[in-house]
């Protein structure tokens, strides 16, 4: 099983976290980025997400593998909604599963930020106004 | 000179501009990524690349690594996930 | 509606995520404790916890409110079980939701770490072999 | 002296000791928790109190504040929730 995944279909937060048992785990910590209606002061009114497939899989398992030998953890998972997503939808989610807290903390924090940072994935916003546009990036 | 066949794959903004996903390209074979994006960014008035990133064959690669027979190219803007 | 709360009943996460929806907030984190099958090397069969219920309201209510003075979060909410629980049973639940991330993060983990050392809640280990013990606390 | 009517409720070690979850007292007017604990741990062997905590009426409080008529008493272990 790859535990980074891009995905058109919706994140069902309640079926992603089924799949995650262990009677070793004490501590889950996990993140959700959500699509606001807002960004930089304008109104939100859908987003697009595109992504290069294959070296986004890579890059984000690549992610994953360096958790998993830098900090205390379990495992760890993460997948990232493609296509059409409106306000409210999830667009990524990521859990991590360790014996205590702080390690599990420190490792979502460590795959959401390389997960922003790395992973060869575009947003575009659709703006109430008509307008839309790429965002630019950290770069 | 010879010529090579590659393939250049475009996301986002780059997408918009090319108004194509992809497109086939027949090259000098001294091209590299950097020689290919002049070319291109002439072509679809593409935005400069100074922060882009370049992977040949789904690998993140130097912009002056040579281009060889069939290889399949993507030109990266900043990520903007999550 | 109180956001911190005592429970003696099953918590559900799938209900419990849905309670909490606000098309202002991009990021949620959660952290989830977890029944372990083992501590300090002994092998866990169950756990029991006891709460001095109005005070430890008090007091969670007390560090959500923190919570939401000190960082820069749109709500937070906590709920902590009492009673028998199992292996892999959720013992506490946070969730904290905010604009962007950093902020999602600290708050939950401030609030899980102020949660384990001031609500006043007993967890009693009940072990494989027969034994059970109070657990001693940092104190 | 005046005697002083209060409640103690137990939690946790306490309770188990105790064999009880709280118990109706009267005690002197000067009772404080200090004093009503250290006369508990001689009846049910509590553990010393140096890391305890102590509530009256739902409130941390002082071990030296004076017991008012029908106070409500809980001493405190170290917590160890989550």
């Amino acid at each position: 099983m790859n535990h980074f995944i891009i995905s058109e279909d919706e994140i069902n937060i309640v079926e992603f976290n089924k799949q995650f048992k262990n009677p070793n785990a004490g501590a889950i910590s996990s993140f959700q980025g959500i699509v606001r209606n807002n960004n930089l002061g304008k109104d939100v009114l859908r987003l697009e997400y595109q992504s290069y497939d294959r070296l986004a899989e890579k890059e984000g398992g690549n992610i994953i593998n360096e958790a998993l030998e830098t900090f205390d953890i379990k495992s760890a998972y993460c997948t990232h909604r493609t296509g059409t997503l409106e306000i409210g939808d999830i667009a990524v989610v990521v859990i991590v599963l360790a014996g205590h807290r702080d390690d599990s903390f420190k490792a979502c924090r460590y795959i959401i930020d390389e997960v922003k940072l790395r992973v060869p994935i575009w947003k575009k916003e659709i703006y109430q106004n008509g307008d839309s546009g790429w965002l630019k990036g950290a770069g | 000179m010879e010529l090579i066949n590659i393939k250049v794959i475009y996301f986002a903004v780059l997408r918009d501009l090319a108004k194509k996903k992809e497109e086939l390209l027949s090259v000098d074979s001294g091209t590299t990524p950097q020689s290919l994006y002049d070319m291109l960014q002439e072509k679809y008035s593409f935005p400069d690349q100074n922060t882009y990133k370049v992977a040949i064959n789904d690998n993140f690669t130097e912009w002056n690594e040579p281009l060889d027979q069939q290889d399949i190219i993507v030109f990266m803007p900043p990520v903007t996930g999550g």
